[in-house]
């Protein structure tokens, strides 16, 4: 879920970067030398998911993962997306420079709220059950992926107008990768919880 | 895909240094973006591709294979500036008539839909270009000229390496899935690669436990500290960059593109 | 007549990044028996097992399948990835499920049987592997010789005609070594064809009734295992030692202690009852 | 009198879920020598090299480097890394770094050298095991056996008076083995301390100077390799079998082919030239 270099307007793109730079702040004064290889490997397998593509239709879809990353990262998903997607600008020129920022952005801030979501749903639920777990990491996995195309959809309506109908045609396009990463998410938290 | 990473380290520019590498790569970058022109997007293209062939022999049907990805991404987005849909008049190149609305292409569209799309190529050509030519290591060395954070130089460093651990990881799981015929149907691809992504991440997770201690083991105390390799700078390159980039600067106002908005669709 | 189960014809097999992985390869494995496949690191062994069972294509020459050329239609690849069975090096990136029960059934339910069927395949192959008891346990808790058993079991289940087991004895202690070499013959002696490609001489020259050495993507010796251990020239090549019932065996005709035309022994039970 | 360089009175430890890995262990390690460490998967070999560099901390008994009680502040520790170093099982857990030179500089740095020094000790370490020619190379490209290496001149570019290697013949073909093994020979003659763990017990009977069988967390026999080998029922409960040496000396005497008071042989060569 990638804007590419110079579709954006300049506003969108300064606001973004401006907005991942507090992110990626935040993200790095909470972080302790042990959290290091863990924010570092956790980026890695987010680069490695979302080079999985899933051929549907006409459309690839690419896996997005930030409910989970969120989930095991917290606010320190900011600075895992921001690298992984620098890596991904050079490497396969995937989004690019400039839209990096705002690139990092759509996709770490909803990676966040579905680590907040997580926390918040667990409290009402202090069963430690797998299925309620999975059921848990299933709604943050699809709530964030869901987020980021409204908020992709919104970079582009802001930069243009006659954005408006591709950004619909996104957010449709978004609904089966929404499952797949929900389901993945459940996986994932009850194969951690257990280990 | 990781094919970059390896003319990367094996292309004929790699004994250049990184930092004119980058610089050439930047300057260029900043014409293209602020000249917002359609020649000089062109110029920067052609320039681009000419030094990776020529100059850094990379095979050009691998170029034009990797041309062939961004301009996939960006057709689609040129696609939606072309098309105008209106109920009220409009000046169109040709349209038609649906319930009353006029959808077709906008006279000026097309231009500024060429504009945007050549724009796009030409940065991305200028990425390509550093891509090619100068590895990860050399990269990070210069980010860290740049006095970017060294937390994040080390999470590069980390996630750099650890792309490549778990790339290998995920395709030696899905090997053994398509052994056992898990993606020999709809339903069951859906499945296996749920499997496939939550293992990446549990194997992931332990790999973080395993990586902390073996860095541990060898005295780590919370910062990366690696050796950087030493450079030369040549005085004939820097000549060189800033004569392109001026040439391509005469090039914008000779032509009139130039009205130096950034990005301005 | 014997005939053939896994054949290649001159098969050249180079990775995307120009890596020539199998150049010119041949080879015909015959129905029933216990192949072992030796060579150095990086020769080759592990692509020509991917090409078995159709997950890569051979750029040039052609795999056969009982006589019948491998096609790459996904109905073709369906049959031959159910006949062919591969066992990875490694159990952890073979084991994906959450429990045992889950694992082992993944390969039947792709096949698909009834579901009856497949819990009364994923039963017996538990038997055989003797991992019943870990039924329900988390996949990612076993030990390493657990993590092998079951990814073991995981290709029994599908219940194929050959069985290719990468590199299995690296990582287990001696004792487990030898109960899973007790345990291919077992298979075998049920009619599955047994491949496998070890490091370790000893292992092979006793338990293989057929040897190919690899080296740079090519064999460059076949045969029985008396036969192929005796070129210690090419053994060199393929950075590979003699076993040491051979070299006792020499060893002990140099010096008179057994007859010069006394056959080569081919187990170290077999060595012993030449000394006396 | 020979000097004591690791040292674990009655460790125990237990995993955060509740496996007991180490059960009242002591070990004294004599400095100087070639020590290895034998025991089925899962009997403790990794936890205990854990508590030699300070990364687990016993939850009983202690640990002494040189005598000292090893005490956890980060100076202490800092000063136990820098001495005792430790070799991973998997390379890949063990490289980092983006590209060689980067790799092995990483240890050395953190022991606040000045950059020449540490470049020295870079040099050196490559040269030693033979990777000079790998500088430039990006980790991600070398092969298993380069890895090896490069895992190894991490730890010898920290110069350490004790080197730990845990399974290092694992994966590597009988040449790399051969050639790693006389590898440690060269540095144990450099006055380093060479401790490794393996299931290889023929390598293990060949090189070491001292044996210890671990079984379930505990030490349940150690001596001379020619000691430790003959206690057939030892080696059954660690689930080892008797390296081949000892075997067909064995049989040797039981034939009368060789006098029942001969030494046991050390070596391959030792043991032909009992025959004639």
């Amino acid at each position: 879920m990638h804007i590419s270099e110079g579709v954006l307007s300049a506003p969108v793109l300064v606001a973004g970067a401006a907005a991942t730079a507090a992110g990626v702040g935040v993200g790095l004064t909470g972080m302790s030398d042990e959290d290091i290889p863990k924010t570092a490997i956790v980026s890695s397998a987010l680069f490695v998911a979302s080079l999985i593509h899933i051929p549907l239709g006409p459309t690839n879809l690419h896996l997005v993962l930030n409910g989970i990353g969120g989930i095991l990262l917290g606010w320190q998903i900011f600075p895992a997306f921001l690298v992984a997607l620098s890596l991904q600008a050079i490497l396969f020129q995937f989004g690019g420079i400039t839209v990096l920022g705002i690139n990092t952005f759509n996709l770490a801030l909803p990676a966040v709220a579905s680590y907040y979501l997580f926390k918040l749903l667990l409290n009402f639920n202090r069963s430690d059950k797998e299925l309620v777990l999975g059921g848990i990491a299933l709604i943050c996995g699809i709530v964030a992926v869901f987020l980021s195309t409204i908020m992709l959809a919104i970079s582009l309506v802001f930069t243009n107008e006659s954005f408006l109908e591709i950004a619909k045609l996104t957010v449709v396009s978004q609904l089966p990768l929404m499952l797949v990463e929900g389901i993945s998410s459940a996986f994932i938290i009850t194969f951690i919880n257990k280990a | 895909m990781l094919d970059i990473d390896q003319y990367a380290y094996s292309n004929q520019l790699r004994q250049v240094h990184p930092v004119e590498k980058a610089l050439f790569t930047f300057m260029t970058m900043l014409v293209c973006l602020v000249a917002n022109s359609i020649i000089t997007s062109l110029a920067v293209i052609t320039l681009m591709v000419g030094v990776v062939i020529f100059k850094a022999e990379i095979p050009l049907q691998f170029l034009i294979k990797l041309l062939l990805l961004p301009i996939s991404f960006l057709f689609l987005a040129t696609v939606t500036v072309v098309i105008t849909i209106t109920n009220s008049g409009g000046d169109f190149l040709f349209y038609f008539n649906l319930f009353g609305w006029k959808i077709g292409v906008g006279a000026g569209s097309l231009i500024k839909a060429l504009n945007l799309f050549l724009k796009s190529l030409g940065t991305v050509s200028c990425l390509y270009f550093l891509a090619l030519t100068t590895p990860m290591v050399e990269l990070l060395s210069i980010l860290k000229r740049l006095k970017i954070p060294k937390i994040f130089i080390e999470l590069m460093i980390l996630i750099y390496r650890f792309i490549f651990v778990l790339l290998e990881t995920a395709n030696l799981i899905r090997v053994s899935q398509v052994s056992r015929l898990g993606y020999s149907s709809f339903k069951n691809s859906f499945y296996s690669l749920s499997k496939l992504v939550s293992n990446l991440f549990v194997r992931s997770y332990y790999r973080a436990k395993g990586l902390l201690t073996t860095l541990l083991a060898r005295g780590y105390e919370g910062e990366i500290k690696v050796l950087e390799p030493d450079y030369e700078y040549s005085k004939k390159n820097f000549v060189l960059i800033f004569v392109a980039e001026i040439l391509l600067i005469i090039l914008t106002i000779y032509v009139g593109g130039g009205d130096f908005v950034i990005i301005n669709t | 007549m014997s005939s053939s189960i896994l054949k290649a014809e001159d098969i050249v097999f180079e990775y995307p990044n120009g890596t020539r992985a199998l150049d010119c390869l041949s080879i015909d494995i015959e129905e029933g028996k216990k192949v072992a496949i030796l060579g150095a690191n990086g020769a080759g062994k592990s692509t020509l097992f991917l090409h078995f069972n159709g997950i890569l294509q051979p750029d040039e020459g052609r795999i056969q399948f009982k006589g019948e050329t491998v096609s790459y239609d996904n109905k073709f690849l369906k049959r031959l990835r159910e006949k062919v069975g591969i066992v990875f090096q490694d159990p952890d990136m073979q084991l994906f499920s959450a429990n045992v029960f889950q694992e082992i059934s993944f390969g039947p339910l792709n096949l698909d049987l009834s579901d009856e069927e497949v819990e009364n395949r994923v039963y017996e192959a538990m038997e055989v592997t003797e991992t019943t008891d870990l039924k329900e346990r988390p996949t990612h808790l076993l030990s390493y010789g657990q993590k092998k058993r079951i990814s073991i079991a995981d290709i029994l289940a599908m219940k194929p005609e050959v069985i290719v087991f990468d590199e299995p004895t690296v990582w287990l202690d001696p004792k487990s070594s030898i109960e899973i070499v007790d345990f291919f013959n077992e298979i075998n002696k049920q009619g599955i064809t047994v491949i496998l490609s070890t490091h370790n001489v000893d292992l092979a020259y006793s338990w293989a009734d057929y040897i190919y050495i690899f080296a740079e993507g090519n064999i460059i010796s076949e045969g029985k295992p008396e036969e192929v251990f005796q070129k210690q020239d090419l053994l060199d090549t393929a950075d590979l030692i003699q076993p040491w019932i051979i070299e006792v065996y020499d060893h002990l005709i140099d010096k008179g202690v057994i007859n010069s035309d006394t056959p080569l022994p081919n187990s170290k039970e077999e060595l012993f009852t030449l000394i006396s």
